[in-house]
């Protein structure tokens, strides 16, 4: 399951799908993203995220293919949200499950990683200051190439 | 969308920059996305960034592409920064 | 917050605990483990969960130190439940919120690979045919020395 | 608990097979855990396995320990088989 939207998610509601996957599960390994306080710039009180309508979802999908073919992966969500952010918000889901720990713990992770340097999305930090497009980290690239 | 044409769309922060959000374009024989880029920077301005300024990322109908990708009449080809969802 | 129980637990409000931590948190990761169909032996329905009390609570907080220590941990919530269990019962939940994911992962994987080879817990399988003590697994003791 | 006794407890598979939970043992100078092992595995039967048998894990005052660990009147002295939680 894959949803890109402006409203808010509930994350209860998506560990009870993860958890409804049958006897064979074992694991359940979730990921939350919270608007932070400080990124780029300190003092952050919102976000505003865009995307590319369309391509964001293949780009998931191919995601959630790629873990489910290299991991024991029973089902997996992933909910992205584009629009205006306030602090605290939550901004991204990722949950899968997996017979094992190992499995559902490597999946979400790269799935997680992936997103942040291949699903077409961008956040542009809001402060009292002024606004800021978000550079994309060296970080988040050395993560996400640690899966190759 | 013409049969002659391809659609370019920018998002983020180029859209913002060159105020654009998407144009058509001419689609001739044995274009790539690079010749785009190239054809788009020279006009000058704002635009001049889509050669030799920040990275610029490229998707042709909707999958990441290389600067060498052919594209044609038709597509819908994507130029943005990288990307920092998540 | 370490909770050993023989009553079910809600992650939704663990991950509600850990997201009222503050505008520095901005990831939040969460490991729940279900009873399997399927263990040391086929048809299981069910698992019968002993600890030594009073240990098992200290050797959890030392685990939640060690992860402070090696990393940015705002806030970490485990809970395992004792007793006897139903095939698809939640028996263990672990979450960390941090500022950044790649911490929240590590200590959250961290803190449940070390809990399974060093917190004082043993379960027995039940099947319609008998009950079986399960047996440590090598991978478990591997996935543990990781760590190290 | 007296001065001169320790307290040894036993768990899951151990605690069965043993059909003991619990015991009052002499705290004799010097002694350590290893030696208790050693005693108890002497009673024979199911006792016997406390030493080349299986593997036994130990903890003195609720603290991972080992053979070689010292233990004194008043400690509670733990055997059990490896854990399996989570």
């Amino acid at each position: 399951m894959i949803s890109v939207q402006t409203h808010d998610f509930d994350p209860a509601a998506e560990y009870q799908a993860l958890r409804d996957s049958g006897p064979g599960t074992g694991a359940i390994v979730t990921f939350t993203g919270l608007v932070r306080d400080s990124g780029d710039l300190k003092d952050v009180h919102g976000l505003y995220l865009e995307h590319y309508p369309g391509m964001t979802e293949q780009v998931i999908q191919g995601l959630i293919d790629e873990a489910t073919q290299r991991w024991d992966v029973r089902r997996a969500r992933v909910i992205h949200r584009v629009g205006q952010l306030a602090l605290s918000d939550q901004i991204v889901f990722v949950g899968v499950c997996s017979a094992h720990r190992g499995d559902a713990f490597k999946a979400c992770e790269f799935i997680m990683d992936a997103l942040k340097t291949s699903a077409p999305f961008w956040k542009k930090e809001i402060t009292s200051e002024g606004e800021h497009w978000v550079e994309q980290k060296a970080g988040d690239r050395a993560r996400s190439s640690r899966w190759e | 969308m013409s049969n002659e044409t391809l659609t370019v769309r920018f998002f983020a922060r180029l859209r913002e920059e060159l105020d654009t959000e998407a144009l058509e374009l001419p689609a001739e024989p044995g274009l790539t996305a690079g010749d785009l880029l190239t054809q788009l920077a020279a006009r000058g301005g704002a635009w001049s960034q889509l050669q030799g300024g920040q990275p610029v990322m490229i998707a042709v109908n909707q999958t990441m592409a290389r600067p060498s990708t052919r594209v044609q009449a038709g597509d819908e080809v994507a130029f943005f920064p990288p990307v920092t969802g998540g």
